[in-house]
């Protein structure tokens, strides 16, 4: 992982926001931002308990090269996808879309914060999604319970009980699942070879060496 | 031979079993009523969500939509693929969108689709269910069905995020969207003003920090009390399930006592065309309608 | 009856561009056309309490230009008229026009027995339909021509026989009819003006849904001593004095949602109303603008700095995200102030929104010869030919760049003119 | 012309009929006012009723025509007899619309529509049509001085309309700044690249066209006479002086940029930093290719710092924006980026002010990859080859810095507008004085003059603001305090090239105008159309240069003799020399100390056991007046005990109306006009200004007369004040009737 770190930051020499406009998705639309702010206003978690770097001063600082601090910024996890700031912004930059691309970059260069329970999620969501082409929610949920390990995950399991519980009286969750049964694709040698290709492709046109 | 048919992309949750299947069986029996035939995509696969944005990349999200657009056109050529999962649709667009943007990800995604020996001619419609009641029905269609309208019953009309931005339902605007409200008007039954139609539910954050997102969800229910609501209707998955599951752990931590059922438009729309509590899939509330449930009984 | 040959110069639109067009090329010994859609001359400006940076009065001035115009024998003014149509080419154009019936000839000598004797009412769009007006009215105290109106409302009401048995001097007309009137001209200026940018389509400031969220130009309704509320800054809502007042800037402006351009003179306009909350009520009145760049150009930049230098008005470096309402029907403001990331949800009497300036030629189907960039603002092209665009037809600006640019389309003019003139000779 | 006949017409329209008695009205103005034929009509303004007075006209030989109706400001259409000496008595607005339909104010309207005919019929009689200036020269060429992109457009523009100019350019060239711009801020869609700056092409057609006369390396020696006949004598390198007649002047002299050497903390000085015009030289040098600095070096990196010495608090520097800095620096970062994306441009504002299409320009620079930072720079030093800009970084909170290669400094415009005309005639008083270094700066300003006009109020055009030769008023953007002279381009305000074309154009229009109308004998601007003109007895003239100093557009010199020597197609017709006249020897035709006069004389003044106390009211008719008759129109009321008469201007108020009044029999005497000091309102400039002046000394001739200081009122009167000034009028008469009647009533 820290080996492509070290491959961008030698490629890119102090040159942050070329490396953001070429790497991240949508990276190219950081240079459009004009400050109004509009997108932090805009930011249904900012207004709970607010982030370190809302979007436009991240954007900010990557113009100012403040490489480190953005890579390893907790701000872009903080993303709900709920595209108030996308819709809004008066320069039509898809916010949400640089967001989760800052952090999908951050996060493959490893210099994403450590345990940060959002990327969890999204490791643990794609993994499972792409396993068997379909979610197993019972395997997604057990999973993000145990994620700090066996003790705090039975806790979590304890609190979340009743609503596990709800779900399986209303047959909204299968215990099944949890036991090899379970929602999946027939041709999941083809998706798995399909994504795999994908993967290649990106790390290719993206002038990564391939994990 | 039904008079509207479409390629039907019921996402991860509206399954047997998963965590709308519910939304599943009433979107299927108002479909029967309504005579619209909802062709299941063959082997179609996840979306990918939002929330895989960090571990997927970009270019495997949209193989991973490309691949049932591919099926969609196979089998079922010529028909627009409806989705009744906001994330669904809103993932399926999104690729659409950049796949016909990009010459270099569409060649790149064929390239990819190849490995499944599949390739894409054709993007189909990416629709949602709602845009197809609404454009391809209209509310004069939708009124005609019903039965028992669901008199003196009052809703909000929760819409949220994905169903909202950044596509929306045409005509609408992102702030306060009307198309919840009209339908469930359409069924007898009353909307009431709701300040938080719009706000984001936590979605994925709901998992990975639920402190935040229940805080979100606490303002929703609050304000649909406020609104003189007796419960929430919703047109996503998502916002169904945070909205509703996590009212339990927001009355301990709040001390509030929220006990608010939350449904899909689909289910109103069963029970005014006559449905019974199963065919709504009153049963998959876990918080009971105990009024609906009466009222089906009637 | 409108005499008019290939020397004569029409201009479209009475506001103050139009005005000056049709002055400065009178005064220059031309036979000038003016027409305008509404029943009276001043347009836009007439519609504005106080200017920037003097804070003085339009109306001051509007008075000096129809004095001007009274003076002028060869300006001829057709009010309630719009253009359908122009054929021909440079120096010989014949230009169709539709008058709307006024329903009252010129034996009018403004008595206003006409209004006394009605009881209908209708918006009084002057106000920006803040207020009501008889439907027999004088659209404002110095509305030219000096002749009531009639709303094609009254027609068929008993108002109708009310007014005209109220008139002594047979100059109500009931039978006017919408007319078509052709006429040539040599040249054209274009000084349609400009339109607010629709606030509506900016939901996420749910202008039309909360009543204490306004627009800039209706706040000049409300601070004026001739407006819908007497000159108090009263709110919509309640009718409560509005002391804490919000003014959001490029609202519609500077956004690719909406219009791409800057509208130029809202920020001076947020400025210079910060002055009548401060006039009306003193260090009790608070004004906060929300921001992206101030834009006080040239030597506006003393005003902003006196603005600046005001304890009672404050800046925040913010577009602002959206606005809710609280309990009291306060809209309160939610965004973040950029300037080292300040969260803020402040709620507020009223918030006015400064929204842009929209072309009125946009939407209009205007004559093919005219052509208007992408924003519907008329372009200097030499495909124009003898049709020049004057004010804010042509871009965004502010009164006194509006009035320079119709200085200009007048000289534009009369060379075509002039070259007629020189052929005939 | 004709012997006078005068007639009165009493119109009984619009109520006055059965609000007033008619019958009576008429016999006032027979018997008092003594006009040879007096006429009611039910309707006067309706086709019948004119045609009674074209009637009169044309075969009675009514030469003077006194209407009692409605305002001067109403009906204007149908009571236009331009042939004929017009009065209005304004007994609607000013009478039955002010006052209560009641049976207590019967007797006090009555009296005061019949005062109102009295002055009527005294005015006119004491009118004369005019009659137009003989005086005025017909020259119909154009002066444009300064050949640069402004000069060039006000001569083409100019030349187009058919008339002929002459252009006087100090330097070798044409061109002006602009060209020496490597490429301009785009004019039209998409607005998104620097355009061709276009002087080639408009040197090229003023070379081509017959009708403009080129002086080059030419200034201005001297520049006398008055619109539509200047001469002006123009210095050529040659030491050669050719003399040109010209009818008006556009002054199209430009700006130099601010001094950066004024300005060390940003570098101004040091090698790599460059201003605006420096970054211009060096991307001219490029033409397109690499830009490099003075000492060779290719620019890897550039930093704009703008506003510099602009937008200043402190004093020091100037307080203005220049308005075209941030498009320019934006153009300029463009040079950069268009050679070699990978260069890094950083532009450093704190108020990036782009209007209008500006913003498709400043959006093509950002997706250029130009980085914008709101940030204040404190200091740029040298820093190893190149420079260190420190600076705030505004959004990200914190003291920060950036080296670069270039830096540009986005310093402002001054104006090239000549001496300051306050500040010169202080110096002079001064060296008149004997002060030795007042006499050396004399000599040093008047060298910087522009047109070295020979008027006794200086040799330029005054100064508006920093400088500038900008219009005070934003209704009329190009009028300045000299008639026919007209600045445009950057002189007159700060502005890129799009808007100087623009400016050009409109102040060729002007000048055009200016000396069609002078040709004519015709007032320009406000009075635009005004055949009246000043004219003195100068038998009566005491020398005492009042009208000389206090005409605020330099009208009036003094000849050899030390008489005032009018030049009419300079004036106004504000009538402010006429109010300053303390020996009355100046009047115009159809206003004058008489028409005024014998209106206030008019006037029945009851004795002072009436009770009926009397109050004169002169009003500006600009301001005052319509607020009055908006008021009416509102049927707001005010005391029947006022007689208001409308005058020009405050400046024109001659003291002796006030003191004749006062000596008369009036009880009380306001002043109506329009807003002095820094803000003012008086169309005419120092009008209203000059009349309170006057007045305040009018309170020594009250105590004097033994009369309260209270008698005499000065009120500052807006158009708007149209609710408030009956309040105010009616809190005046009250205090007058608390007074007493005026001890000289009956004397």
């Amino acid at each position: 992982m820290s080996d492509m770190n070290q491959q961008m930051t030698a490629r890119y020499k102090n040159n942050f926001l070329k490396e953001i406009e070429e790497q991240a998705e949508m990276g190219d639309w950081v240079k459009m931002c004009m400050q109004c702010g509009v997108c932090s206003g805009s930011c249904p978690t900012n207004f709970h308990g607010g982030w370190d770097h809302p979007p436009q001063e991240l954007f900010m600082m990557i113009r100012a090269g403040k490489r480190d601090e953005v890579l390893s910024s907790n701000s872009m996890w903080q993303c709900v996808s709920c595209y108030n700031c996308y819709v809004r912004c008066p320069r039509k930059v898809p916010i949400t879309h640089v967001m989760h691309g800052l952090a999908e970059y951050a996060y493959r260069l490893g210099k994403a914060p450590k345990g940060q329970p959002t990327q969890h999620l999204s490791k643990t969501f794609w993994d499972n999604a792409t396993k068997y082409g379909r979610v197993n929610e019972v395997k997604l949920t057990q999973s993000l319970y145990f994620k700090d390990g066996i003790g705090s995950g039975i806790k979590k399991a304890l609190e979340m009980q009743s609503m596990a519980l709800g779900l399986v009286k209303a047959k909204r969750l299968n215990p099944m699942e949890a036991v090899g049964g379970g929602h999946k694709c027939k041709d999941l040698k083809g998706i798995h070879a399909m994504l795999a290709k994908a993967r290649e492709l990106e790390a290719k046109r993206k002038g990564r060496q391939p994990a | 031979m039904a008079r509207k048919e479409y390629a039907f992309y019921p996402g991860c949750s509206s399954q047997k079993g998963a965590s709308a299947s519910n939304y599943l069986s009433s979107v299927e029996s108002m479909c029967k009523t309504l005579d619209i035939k909802m062709t299941e995509i063959p082997d179609w696969n996840c979306c990918g969500a939002s929330v895989s944005y960090a571990e997927a990349g970009e270019l495997p999200r949209h193989v991973m939509n490309a691949r049932n657009f591919a099926l969609a056109e196979q089998n079922l050529p010529g028909q627009d693929i409806v989705a009744t999962c906001a994330a669904c649709w809103l993932g399926a667009r999104e690729s659409k969108e950049r796949l016909e943007h990009s010459n270099v990800l569409m060649a790149d995604t064929q390239e990819a689709l190849k490995e499944a020996g599949l390739n894409i001619k054709v993007i189909p419609e990416v629709r949602h269910m709602v845009e197809v009641l609404i454009e391809d029905l209209g509310y004069d269609e939708l009124k005609k069905p019903v039965k028992k309208p669901l008199d003196g019953m009052k809703f909000a009309g929760y819409v949220g995020c994905q169903t909202n931005r950044p596509f929306g339902i045409h005509g609408e605007s992102f702030e306060n969207p009307m198309y919840l409200d009209k339908l469930v008007e359409s069924v007898g039954a009353e909307p009431t003003q709701f300040d938080q139609k719009v706000t984001c539910c936590g979605g994925a954050l709901a998992f990975s920090e639920p402190d935040k997102a229940q805080a979100q969800i606490k303002d929703i229910i609050e304000a649909a009390y406020d609104s003189g609501a007796e419960m929430l209707v919703t047109p996503c998955p998502l916002c169904q399930a945070n909205t509703e599951v996590y009212q339990g752990q927001i009355n301990k931590k709040y001390g509030t006592k929220f006990n608010m059922p939350v449904l899909y438009y689909s289910q109103l729309m069963t029970l005014a065309y006559g449905g019974s509590a199963k065919e709504a899939g009153l049963d998959g509330n876990v918080i009971r309608a105990r009024k609906l449930e009466e009222f089906a009984a009637k | 009856m409108t005499v008019a040959t290939n020397q004569t110069i029409l201009v479209v639109g009475g506001g103050i561009s139009g005005m000056t067009a049709a002055l400065e090329a009178a005064e220059t010994g031309k036979h000038v056309v003016l027409v305008e859609k509404n029943p009276y001359l001043g347009g836009r400006t007439a519609q504005l309490y106080r200017y920037f940076p003097k804070m003085c009065h339009p109306t001051c001035g509007l008075e000096i230009n129809l004095r001007r115009l009274k003076a002028n024998p060869r300006i001829q003014v057709l009010t309630m008229a719009e253009v359908t149509g122009i054929s021909g080419t440079k120096g010989d154009y014949t230009v169709n026009l539709k008058t709307a019936p006024r329903f009252v000839n010129e034996n009018c000598t403004a008595c206003g027995e006409c209004a006394k004797a009605v009881s209908g009412e209708i918006d009084d769009a002057f106000n920006y339909k803040l207020g009501k007006i008889k439907v027999a009215y004088l659209p404002h105290a110095m509305a030219y021509p000096q002749r009531y109106v009639l709303d094609p409302a009254i027609l068929g009401t008993a108002d109708a026989d009310k007014a005209k048995a109220a008139c002594k001097y047979n100059a109500i007309d009931l039978e006017q009819k919408e007319e078509s009137v052709s006429l040539k001209a040599g040249a054209i200026v274009w000084a349609t003006g400009w339109q607010p940018y629709n606030a509506e389509n900016i939901t996420p400031y749910r202008y039309g849904e909360f009543p204490n969220v306004i627009t800039n130009v209706e706040f000049e309704r409300l601070a004026d001593p001739h407006g819908p509320t007497g000159g108090k800054i009263l709110r919509p809502s309640d009718g409560k004095e509005a002391k804490n007042i919000a003014f959001i800037q490029c609202a519609g402006s500077r956004d690719e949602n909406h219009l791409r351009h800057c509208s130029r003179f809202c920020c001076m306009g947020s400025l210079k109303q910060t002055h009548y909350v401060q006039e009306k009520y003193g260090d009790e009145g608070k004004s906060t603008i929300y921001y992206i760049d101030i834009r006080a150009i040239d030597r506006f930049e003393d005003f902003y700095a006196k603005v600046k230098a005001n304890p009672n008005v404050s800046f925040v470096k913010s577009k602002v995200a959206r606005i809710s309402e609280d309990k009291d029907g306060n809209p309160v403001c939610w965004g973040v102030n950029t300037e080292g990331y300040v969260r803020y949800s402040n709620p507020h009497d009223m918030v006015v929104l400064a929204v842009g300036m929209e072309p009125s030629v946009k939407g209009v189907d205007i004559p093919a010869e005219v052509m208007a960039d992408s924003s519907g603002f008329i372009m200097a092209d030499p495909a124009n030919a003898g049709i020049f665009g004057a004010g804010c037809a042509t871009n965004a600006l502010d009164v006194n760049r509006a009035v320079q640019s119709a200085t200009a389309a007048a000289l534009r003019a009369i060379q075509v003119v002039n070259k007629v003139a020189r052929a005939e000779a | 012309m004709a012997e006078m006949k005068t007639a009165a017409y009493i119109c009984k329209g619009c109520e006055l009929g059965s609000r007033l008695d008619a019958a009576s009205l008429v016999k006032i103005a027979t018997k008092e006012g003594k006009m040879n034929l007096v006429r009611e009509h039910d309707f006067l303004c309706s086709a019948d009723g004119v045609a009674l007075i074209k009637n009169d006209i044309d075969n009675e030989g009514v030469t003077h025509v006194a209407i009692c109706a409605c305002s001067r400001r109403a009906k204007t259409e149908a009571f236009n007899f331009p042939a004929n000496a017009v009065s209005r008595g304004n007994l609607r607005e000013g009478v039955i619309w002010i006052r209560p339909d009641t049976d207590a104010a019967r007797e006090t309207t009555q009296e005061m529509a019949e005062d109102y005919v009295r002055m009527a019929c005294a005015e006119v009689k004491a009118m004369k049509v005019p009659e137009g200036n003989q005086n005025t020269g017909g020259v119909k060429t154009l002066l444009v001085v300064g050949g640069g992109i402004s000069g060039m457009t006000a001569a083409l523009e100019a030349s187009k309309a058919g008339y002929k100019v002459v252009l006087v350019e100090k330097t070798g060239a044409l061109g002006g700044m602009t060209a020496k711009l490597y490429k301009r801020i785009p004019t039209r869609e998409p607005f998104k690249a620097p355009e061709d700056n276009g002087i080639a092409d408009l040197v090229a057609q003023i070379e081509a066209d017959a009708n403009i006369k080129v002086y080059l390396n030419a200034t201005l020696a001297k520049t006398s006479g008055a619109p539509g006949r200047f001469k002006v004598e123009i210095a050529v390198e040659s030491g050669s002086v050719a003399t040109e007649d010209v009818g008006a002047i556009v002054q199209a002299t430009g700006f130099t940029p601010y001094d950066m050497n004024k300005l060390p903390h940003l570098g101004g000085g040091q090698a790599n930093v460059v201003d605006q015009a420096g970054l211009e030289a060096l991307a001219k040098a490029a033409n397109g290719g690499p830009i490099k600095r003075a000492d060779g070096k290719e620019v890897k990196s550039v930093v704009f710092v703008q506003c510099a010495g602009q937008r200043d608090t402190s004093g020091e520097h100037l307080q203005y924006c220049s308005g075209h800095c941030c498009n320019t620096s934006i153009k300029q970062a463009m040079y950069f980026k268009d050679s070699n994306p990978d260069i890094d441009t950083v532009v450093l504002f704190t108020d990036l002010r782009t209007p209008g299409n500006g913003e498709d320009f400043y959006r093509s620079a950002q997706n250029k990859g130009v980085i914008f930072s709101k940030g204040v720079v404190s200091n740029v030093s040298a820093n190893g080859g190149g420079c260190k800009v420190k600076f705030k970084d505004l959004i990200l909170n914190e003291e920060t810095e950036t080296d670069a290669d270039l830096v540009v400094l986005a310093t402002g415009m001054v104006p090239t507008s000549g001496p300051d005309l306050d500040a010169l005639s202080e110096a002079t008083r001064a060296a008149e004085g004997g002060d030795e270094a007042a006499k050396e700066q004399v000599v040093q300003m008047k060298s910087k003059s522009v047109l070295n006009l020979d008027y006794r109020q200086g040799p330029d055009i005054p100064q508006f603001k920093h400088g500038f030769n900008d219009s005070h008023f934003i209704c009329f953007p190009y009028e300045t305090r000299r008639t026919a002279m007209y600045a445009a381009g950057p002189v007159r305000r700060p502005m890129d090239t799009v808007q100087a074309v623009e400016d050009a154009t409109g102040a060729a229009m002007k000048a055009i105008q200016a000396m069609e109308n002078a040709g004519l004998g015709k007032a320009a601007h406000p009075r635009a159309g005004d055949l009246s003109f000043p004219t003195a007895r100068l038998e009566g003239c005491t020398q005492c240069k009042r009208c000389t100093v206090e005409c605020p557009f330099g009208a009036i010199d003094e000849d050899e003799k030390r008489f005032p020597l009018f030049n009419e197609s300079r004036c106004r017709r504000c009538g402010t020399c006429m109010g300053a006249c303390p020996v009355r020897v100046i009047s115009f035709e159809n206003y004058s100390v008489n028409t005024v006069g014998a209106q206030i004389k008019a006037v029945d003044i009851p004795d002072e056991f009436s009770e009926k106390p009397r109050v004169l009211i002169l009003a500006c008719e600009n301001d005052a007046y319509p607020a009055l008759d908006m008021a009416g129109m509102n049927r707001y009321e005010y005391d029947a005990f006022v007689r208001v008469i409308p005058v020009r201007c405050l400046g024109s108020v001659n003291t002796i109306w006030i003191t004749d009044a006062l000596n008369s029999g009036y009880d009380g005497v306001m002043l109506m006009g329009c807003k002095h000091g820094e803000e003012y309102q008086c169309h005419f400039v120092k009008g209203s200004e000059l009349g309170r002046y006057r007045m305040s000394k009018v309170y020594d001739t009250l105590k004097g007369m033994n009369l309260e200081e209270e008698r005499l009122m000065d009120l500052e009167v807006a158009i708007t004040d149209i609710e408030t000034l009956p309040k105010k009028i009616n809190d005046y008469a009250a205090k007058i009737v608390a007074m007493g009647a005026s001890p000289f009533k009956g004397l």
